[in-house]
């Protein structure tokens, strides 16, 4: 269980570097501020170019159903650098986990067009929904006709298609919906570059592309979520970090650079070297899920709960260390610490995702006392 | 019958002369104000014929409890609080009569908002570091910089501002002290958006502003010693009040643990109790200070006060979005819009989060906090200085 | 619940200065490392002056019982003090737990007999019993024998005198026995300064004191001994930040003191601040006992989790910030280390004794999930 | 046939070859391993007729693996770590060639022990502030001083040495490195008792100890690069091997969890699985190192994994009491015993935690690791320093 590389290849670091010319000419954090301010232009004018002209949103489709066939260690570089640019695309919902809901169904026409960047689709499940706690609130009638709620669910808003898991009776199947036929309402949300929606479905249809073994899919697409989101959570640290050691290079007061002073050295040192543990966590993570290791479910779930905390500690500390201007709108830190702390409500608590890790080496939460 | 005794005979006295001649339910508010302050009963500690009878400040609150019996109004606190707390103390110390008498009557009253101009871009644990220059131009300063982090400068009559006026000595010993006319044209207040989407501070551009040298408070060149006074003013006011166990963030997330059984989660068990058990000692350490300062112990538990309070609200706050998970993933509203006071408690769960990382850096980081903890309490050899000696114009910045 | 004085008065003070003045003479610490060595003989040394001539035996122990009549607020000071010195002297075994157990029956004799000093008893459970948490292995036969081991335990080695709780039927009772009545075996212990032995009953017999409400005695007692041992554990902290600041005051390399780098001087500003947290929490533990205050109860558990956690920390801080010489048997550090870790695992650990607290302000730990 | 295939077949002939003459079932422990060292199979990367072949270092563990296979011996690496870590690649990069073959082989067949004189009571962290000296007097060094954390020192028979032989010039600059004879009359080692009831290490008292000016390694002066060369090979040779998943500490408080279900309480769960995935990352990341520098990119992460190693072994071992709790409070054994190495994981767990305590201060304390990864990594400013161009014997100490 230690054969994954653990470092970037040369194809994986060529990938980060288009990625990261493209988002850095295109992505500039004063206009991801604007997400917050309710225009999300530039998210329909980001995704284009990195979806298709890049063709990012085939990287986990298999090249016999239109795809890239790239591997989860190529998507994690990607979120790497979605992360570090605070990039409000819906890579992470439409071309990782909605696009790994469909590779467990035979849906080859959606699938393409997804790879392709022509349409994208969201998993309409709630973004803070850990892969293991998952509950359906929406029925299936005798007559196909969809009904329930679902909120705070992400990718919705850039969505065409809906993947809608429903109950009818015992059984649990999935549905793919056109976006138009259930009432999308956007929630104000704690991270804008990743806005919310809550879904109301009365009585919509769409068709069934999953009977069986849907909960299975739906778990494994989770846990490539939690796995890959890691990555992201990475580049995020891994931006904090620079910029405030930048930051503090540069910055005088008491006649020296702010960057001097011991206790903030030292500070900086540690969070070095836990994004450095991060690295690794999210590393091993993609590696392993890359090669189907069985050690992936422990991978995924170390990398997010590690992660997770890392990512807001490194916000937190850019915001803290930047001092004044680290509150302030104009400065990025903001976003990230908000994007960090998003991402680690989504997809599973560290705590929530630490108690299941125990469950699955051996070391249990004791049921009662 | 005690001399305290005797005190508190004399005031009721005076408060009931003024209730009789100004009878709360049928006078303007205002007028009620000016009469309080003319009568000595605005705050005792002062000086008599500036609002106060040159009493001992804990009198004060026995006036304060027999006013507000009989349904007197108060002069809004919270909202003048730069005014009581940092301009009037200062004012008092280094003012002239001249000064005394025309400010702090309507600065009470709460007739003229006052603020504050020290930090600016440039500095800000260094505060000592004010780049903003006033010029002598006869008997008026030409002032000319930027200052930032105001609160309520868009309703402010008046500033205190830090300035530079002398650049080739060194940095402490450069600066003077001005009351500046928040309605002078040189003047522009502009609102500073901050991380919670709101504008609760300012930035204050000063370009060719005017100030008579009548509102220079302290000597020329004095400045930084008469900004010592108001900051420390402001460190005692934190802390002041006593109240009851679970106010504030802890007392949200406890009811949140108690009212809504779905969200509790053995796993966040030890760390809520933790936190209580923090929070709690934290308020009776607050109680602690109180006695010590009662007792006539004054000690330097304020800076480790605000350190722990900045801790514990950043942690509980963070806590509570864990607890809530989903819902913590949603915002009440990102307007921008410029709140004249701020409320810790009033919002959702992700404003508490966001505007809590203020604690540990307005009114002095945490980082400055434990170089005054660790040099001035526990004697640790003070931070090598560079710039000390310098004249200020050849320090790097 | 907040009317309590969180000062010390001018007696308290005045008692301190005595005990401190007495320890300082006699306790030096080479001779409390003799401990280690199988050397007791400062532990006997101590005791007399400290319990009869100070009268610290019977200070718990009302006038006309033949005691001092003093409350919890100056057996805290005294604990403070005997934290301070890592004074092996039985104050907390005997004069807190063992008198606050006889103080709930009609002992007056022995009661008076350690009250003056002549002898010295010790309640007969594991140190590391919580409060709420004790459950007896000593039985009760028919003819009165008592037969159980009792491990773990403090004091038993410095008493004349054991009380063992033994159960009979149903019942709980508490039997006052010799200790030459019982195998008393010492154990090698993490911190010798306060050594634990084990006890084997075999059919002993002695006097039965106490029948009905003996486990309210014990808990009280025990609850008693937790809220004190907050201020033994503050006084500890106390000594290792002073000794800690002292030393980096001197301690010169790279031509600076070694107390002038900023990230030494940041760690001990946050120790000092919370062990000025520590001495709040302590305080209002012994205020709100000796006022039987309602919130005595929840005082004595904060102060119980807090102190020890701090205790720990501060002893750790110690070690780590003294360097090498820190880590040596010649200088004092490593008794305080031992003794604040043995201090924490008595009474409850600190995370059992949050639980409980948990309980008590109606915050309680999930049943299940 | 790749070089690399050829090179292996080159192995497996000379160690065949050194098989067939040396039988390891009858021949002599010592007596193999001198004539595996002659034989160039000691250590491949050092040079011909210095015990190696001039290969890359990662042919040995081929060699290794054949030796082991037939059953030789080894040199019980562990017992001579300092020998092979740290004196002989400093002898093989400064020595002379009558050095070199003086003391390479029996250093590395383990007949002579070596340890280590560079830290003093005075230079700890700052090891250029040693104060031991050593005064020519001809072909002759006299050295008086005191060194101190000198593990091995009563069963080596000799010491690598840091003296200052210039006190007029700065620090760095007035030091010489010696091969120091443990078995001269002028050095008394005394066992030093720590934390643990043990003395795993030794002080070691020069007094007129002679050493001939051809024990001195590198030139007059050069002390401190010398020095630093043998550091940087003890931080290189720190978590150099593979382990599997819950080696360690973390892997004893796991067992304890599955073994005793009285032990679990909800309240230790989430900090045991913390500590956990933090275990199985610092063992990944020993992975990722080695497979960087199997890459050719050699990276800081040297300093950070031992931080994190020394955290986690403090915070297990101490995890590991709590959950023992009554019996977290006994201990094995004060007796001062002189173990020839540290047994991390054999006994209690008081011992275990009171020995983690030092994983922070021996081989550089976790504050240095921070200064140097703050610096060296994130480049940021270094300390300032003012003992650096002074004259050694005016600096303040």
């Amino acid at each position: 269980m230690t054969d994954a590389n653990l470092l970037y290849t040369d194809v994986e670091t060529a990938l980060r570097e288009s990625v990261r010319a493209l988002l850095s000419d295109q992505c500039p954090a004063e206009r991801v501020a604007d997400c917050y301010d309710g225009d999300s232009a530039l998210a329909t004018r980001l995704w284009r170019p990195l979806a298709a002209d890049l063709g990012l949103a085939g990287l986990l489709v298999p090249e016999e159903r239109g795809g890239a066939g790239a591997s989860a260690r190529e998507a994690a570089v990607v979120l790497e650098e979605l992360g570090r640019a605070c990039a409000p695309v819906p890579f992470l919902t439409s071309a990782v986990i909605a696009t790994r809901v469909l590779l467990g169904t035979v849906e080859n026409g959606l699938l393409s067009q997804l790879a392709e960047g022509q349409r994208t689709a969201a998993l309409a499940v709630p973004l803070a929904t850990s892969p293991h706690e998952y509950s359906p609130t929406v029925q299936e009638s005798g007559d196909g006709a969809l009904t329930g709620q679902i909120s705070g669910v992400a990718g919705a808003l850039e969505a065409d298609v809906l993947l809608v898991p429903a109950r009818r009776g015992g059984e649990l199947a999935l549905h793919a919906l056109d976006v138009d036929s259930v009432t999308v309402t956007p929630v104000v949300s704690l991270d804008m570059t990743r806005q919310l929606a809550d879904l109301d479905l009365n009585g919509a249809t769409g068709r069934r592309i999953l009977n069986g073994g849907t909960e299975t899919v739906l778990s494994q697409a989770l846990e490539l979520g939690t796995a890959l989101l890691a990555s992201e959570q990475l580049g995020l640290a891994q931006w904090c970090l620079d910029a405030t050691v930048a930051y503090l290079g540069e910055r005088i007061q008491f006649g020296r650079t702010v960057g001097g002073f011991q206790a903030l050295k030292h500070r900086l040192a540690d969070l070095y070297v836990r994004i450095e543990a991060a690295r690794t966590a999210a590393r091993y993570a993609a590696g392993t899920e890359a090669d189907r290791d069985p050690d992936r479910h422990v991978a995924a779930l170390m990398a997010s709960t590690y992660c997770s905390e890392t990512a807001v500690a490194a916000a937190e500390e850019c915001v803290q260390l930047h001092g004044g201007i680290g509150m302030t709108w104009e400065h990025p830190a903001h976003l990230y610490l908000k994007r960090a702390q998003a991402d680690q409500l989504a997809l599973g608590s560290p705590q929530v995702i630490r108690r299941r890790l125990g469950d699955l080496v051996d070391l249990p939460m004791p049921t009662s006392s | 019958m005690t001399t305290e005794e005797s005190v508190r005979a004399d005031l009721k006295s005076r408060v009931t002369a003024l209730l009789d001649t100004h009878d709360p339910r049928s006078t303007d508010r205002l007028e009620f104000l000016r009469a309080q302050f003319d009568a000595g009963l605005a705050w005792v500690h002062y000086p008599e014929g500036l609002g106060g009878l040159g009493l001992a400040r804990s009198h004060q609150s026995y006036v304060t409890e027999l006013l507000s019996a009989a349904g007197a109004p108060d002069n809004n606190p919270r909202r003048i609080g730069i005014g009581l707390g940092m301009a009037a103390p200062t004012i008092l110390a280094y003012g002239t009569a001249e000064q005394q008498h025309r400010f702090l009557r309507p600065l009470w009253t709460g007739e003229e908002v006052w603020c504050q101009l020290f930090s600016e871009p440039g500095a800000g644990s260094d505060l000592a570091a004010v780049a903003t220059r006033a010029v002598r131009d006869g008997d008026t300063w030409i002032v000319n910089g930027q200052k930032v982090w105001t609160s309520q400068a868009h309703l402010a009559r008046w500033g205190i501002l830090l300035a530079r006026t002398d650049p080739d000595v060194p940095k402490h010993r450069g600066m003077s002290y001005f009351i500046c006319d928040m309605q002078d044209p040189g003047v522009e207040v502009r609102p500073l958006r901050q991380i919670t989407g709101e504008a609760e501070f300012n930035e204050v551009f000063l370009s060719e502003a005017r100030i008579p040298d009548t509102q220079r408070l302290g000597a020329e060149g004095e400045g930084w010693r008469v900004a010592n006074a108001t900051l420390m003013n402001e460190r005692v006011a934190i802390g002041g009040n006593a109240a009851p166990r679970e106010s504030g963030m802890i007392g949200i997330t406890a009811q949140t643990w108690r009212d809504r059984p779905e969200v509790r989660r053995p796993e966040y068990h030890d760390q809520l109790m933790s936190l209580w058990v923090e929070s709690e000692l934290a308020r009776l350490s607050g109680t602690r200070l109180r006695q010590k300062l009662a007792a006539g112990q004054p000690g330097p538990e304020g800076s480790g006060m605000k350190l722990t309070f900045a801790r514990l609200s950043q942690q509980i706050s963070g806590m509570q979005l864990q607890l809530l998970g989903g819902e913590g993933l949603r915002y009440s509203d990102w307007t921008m819009t410029r709140p004249d006071l701020v409320d810790m408690t009033g919002r959702d769960a992700g404003y508490r989060y966001l505007r809590a990382k203020g604690n540990s850096i307005e009114g002095g980081t945490s980082e400055i906090l434990r170089n005054i903890i660790a040099e001035r309490v526990l004697g640790l050899e003070p931070e090598p200085r560079f710039d000390k000696d310098q004249p200020w114009k050849d320090i790097p910045r």
